[in-house]
């Protein structure tokens, strides 16, 4: 079966994004990425602590991997598109998960400023990678802008609610072009594999991993859920029904008495 | 003179190479990104760049993040 | 991490137990139980078709798998104990699924016929594995009869509806010591992780894979499936929030001014 | 004389042995259980058991269930 | 229309019983059971305390009421049996409600005990109504024990948590031909509505009305709220679909050209 | 309890609002609103069928209702004002509701003409009631354009799947200061009664009772469902709990030994 | 001349009142808002207004919706 | 005497009618129920029933429950 995932023209292998955020020990990712067994990582760009100069994320990163640098932080469209341009001003890659945020309880993303900062970066030859509260306007509005991917949350950042906007994410996957990532909200497995099944291209998640009491358990978890789900997609899942179907014969009983 | 970095005031003795101030500060010039009143300075650039009295620089690098 | 199952004295290292029903082609049964990694298969007991003397499901299982036959067509405990007895003296080992049904419409399980059976067939030695609907007292009473596991229904048989028995189940995981198998119900492999995740020892389940358009790769996908709920279940995972938590730090933004 | 074999009535000509009721149909023993009147038959003692007007013969295998 | 409710050949107009504990002021239970407008109340029996002779719930509950003692406190059938006799001698009806309880966690009926007590008491003249844990089984023993109405849980007592057994609630609805009373678990009017709508006969609740900030209020809310789950029932509710369907015409919109 | 709703400065008294549309017999409509008792019925402007020139729908709308115009049939903001203004000129009063839909199978609103035609409409006078796909960003944008609620969909319309976006729903409650009227997707009274215990300052539907098959009952059922919902917010619902809390005290149990 | 009215070509026999208009289609005039060219007429206009040719003219009532 | 009273140990000076025990506990008869040694005493029994040494009595009454 080749079923390739592509994503801003570049063959990605694995379904499952993972953030490098909120690890208590940042020494473990290379194990957490090995064991996710992930492609594609985010990282997010902030001021150099002084008192601790040779901290560098990018040490636990294998050299292999994508990286996806976020725009936490930005409010607006200007300052995203700024901090994307400072990203890729690093040399590593020219990705970008857009990320406009404006509520600071929920941590929702500002869908007017994405759609406005991925056709600002999309123009400039970024691969456009925007975080959305699922809505199918919002969505046609950056496929036009020139989104590489839809990436719509599930549930609140950090909150490990699962897929809560389940409907509307499965509108996104029934009318997009583009690849559909679950990015937010997704906190075990199941809620993984759900996404998948409907449909999702791949999923993106942080907490889940990185506050596990076992993180590296965990990211091993996240990758055979997220390969279950695609397989389930892809090999036909029987539908649901009401009254029961036996798993065994309804003929040759013993004591029948027959013809 | 003063300059702005990262956010704080900070005062110099006299006009510097930014390569300069980051190795100062034990920064490696090939983990940051540097910006000089919200223009971005290439790396190779560094060296040859002088930061002025009252100039605003930001000195970032990647961090963990979701 | 020795992550070990134990039934009837029995280590079994594979959570996912698959029936043998309902296959379009049975000669692919060696390659579904292949790719599902299981080492216990559900078989029925029924007449012999002399149409078909040679037919037999059992050339299409390997030599070391655990055979489970069901007592399905049994309406009370005496037909469940004549049909484990029969299937015992077919030399294939003595684990026996009780398997009591009245109701033709939901294909339920008669919990209290299925106490007799348990009790009578337990003394005799057989390695019992009941069917049952979800409830503590049936439970307790199985356990005192001497069940080697607990199998409750997370819906009707063959209605791949998922876990909706969800509440009762998770009592039983908290109360009873045996193992608890998810059994009747999972249709997707995201309801099979989310079982796991609950604490469920196992689960059984024939209709998802042997009806799914390509039952190998469903095979495989609830094999992963199983195996992340199982990790996530054992790496501890974090509860879930109202409110958002930030991947990214929430300090060292661009331009703001600091002390 | 009459038998009833998995719930049908059958005529044989004589009393037979198990074994050779099975052969009949070309039925491996090696892969079934029989039961008659309701005890179950090992199948070491289906060369010796003879098979008598009236009884009741139930011979079972297993079949693909969930 | 004629929608009469028949328990024990005694028709009753409301599909509301209340409980009367957990009452912080138990004198506000007749503006309560008024709110409520309930014709079936439910007490429980318990040892005089002589330090508070005086107390007595029965000063609360208007003479017209159907008494609806349970059985609280029995953990075998012969407890049940005792305390159903203890309290028809009171004179106040031949009413019980059958609770025989051995889990103090979740305080799960036991069924089996629960069958046995119905047995005898409704041998004796009771009108019985058992709480047990939803099971078709369960429910058709009772029904041949004799028993009045079936009161399956919800959720376990106390909880709030809603029609958590709902399939398992809604095949004793299809099968069984008594009255199936929700009983526990329901907590919120919404969930009162929602079993109504599936067809229950009425509801029993006790902790959502008397431990709500306003108990008076609370019980108005849920005697609508079972009217209105009741009328929806039998009013014919629409069924749900994936796609939309317009409300408003899909003609004569303006600027069309027409032929 | 003096628990008013208002609306562009007026007060409304009931919190259910119901739509005109889809009526097999129009001339019903003057039942279902008594028996709905709302104050506000929606409508929709067409063209004039001259093959029926005197079919007129506001003869079945009492004269003290608020007419309730929608803007359904256009596709951008400027044919929503135009549509608005239309309904303005038939001197049936001042509010709108604005429907820009681009979306012919799930019928979703576009957020972003939306509230482009609100900005222009409320400068105008109008009283603005934009139905849209629920955001936080897109809501607060409606709030400074001069909206006077906020109506999000609970699900696609005329799909009576219920409150599938919950979670967003609940964060404009809790963050925007405006009414929000759940619209679209409200199937079943519990449905209703739901979104008024959440917090929902009103609910708009239609498919449910038009195409009940007893409209009227079903008007009076939702008109009881919603009071329901809004006396159970008020009055201070219980959480939600994992164990039992018994109902009947815990103490004073027959054979008990006392000290 | 001809007019669009509703989005339908109509051959009038000259100009006519929009009132004229209506009540030739037994339409109450209270009953309906118009446009013609885009412009709302008002209501007590509608026996002033011409209608001329080449006019689109859209009659438009309230039907019921959700 | 000594006699069980809901489950505690009471010394009476000599045997007793039950009404005559409820009164001095000022319970009001038509309030409760009554059973000696597990048998239930009809309420108009009260005033005849003698209550003797080493009986258990029970003596219940309704609560809020649900």
């Amino acid at each position: 079966m080749n079923d390739e995932l592509v994503i801003g023209g570049q063959v990605v292998r694995s379904r499952l994004i993972t953030g490098s955020g909120k690890y208590q020990d940042e020494s473990i990712i290379p194990q957490v990425l090995e064991a996710a067994g992930c492609d594609i990582i985010t990282v997010a760009l902030r001021r150099m602590d002084f008192d601790r100069p040779t901290e560098n994320i990018l040490r636990h990163v294998p050299k292999n991997k994508i990286l996806l640098p976020n725009t936490s932080g930005a409010r607006t469209a200007a300052e995203a598109v700024r901090l994307a341009r400072l990203a890729r001003a690093t040399g590593c890659g020219d990705w970008i998960k857009i990320e406009v945020i404006n509520d600071q309880k929920f941590l929702l993303p500002d869908n007017y400023e994405t759609i406005k900062a991925t056709e600002v970066l999309a123009a400039e030859g970024f691969v456009v990678l925007p975080y959305m509260c699922p809505d199918l306007g919002t969505a046609r509005r950056l496929v036009d802008a020139g989104a590489a991917a839809i990436m719509p949350l599930g549930a609140p950042i950090g909150t490990n609610r699962g897929i809560r906007t389940r409907d509307l994410i499965e509108i996104l996957i029934e009318e997009i072009a583009l690849p559909i990532i679950v990015d937010a909200g997704i906190g075990r497995p199941s809620h993984a594999t759900e996404a998948m099944e409907m449909g999702a291209a791949a999923v993106l998640l942080n907490t889940a991993i990185a506050t596990a009491d076992d993180p590296i358990a965990m990211a091993r978890a996240f990758r055979l859920a997220v390969e279950a789900g695609r397989l389930a997609y892809l090999g036909g899942m029987p539908g649901a029904s009401t009254f029961a179907r036996a798993s065994s014969p309804l003929t040759g009983f013993l004591d029948q008495t027959e013809a | 003179m003063t300059i702005t970095l990262n956010g704080k005031s900070q005062i110099l003795d006299e006009s510097a190479e930014l390569l300069a101030i980051l190795h100062d500060r034990q920064v490696d010039p090939a983990h940051v990104v540097v910006e000089i009143n919200q223009s971005i300075i290439p790396r190779d650039a560094f060296a040859t760049t002088l930061v002025n009295d009252g100039d605003a620089i930001e000195i970032l690098r990647f961090v963990g993040g979701g």
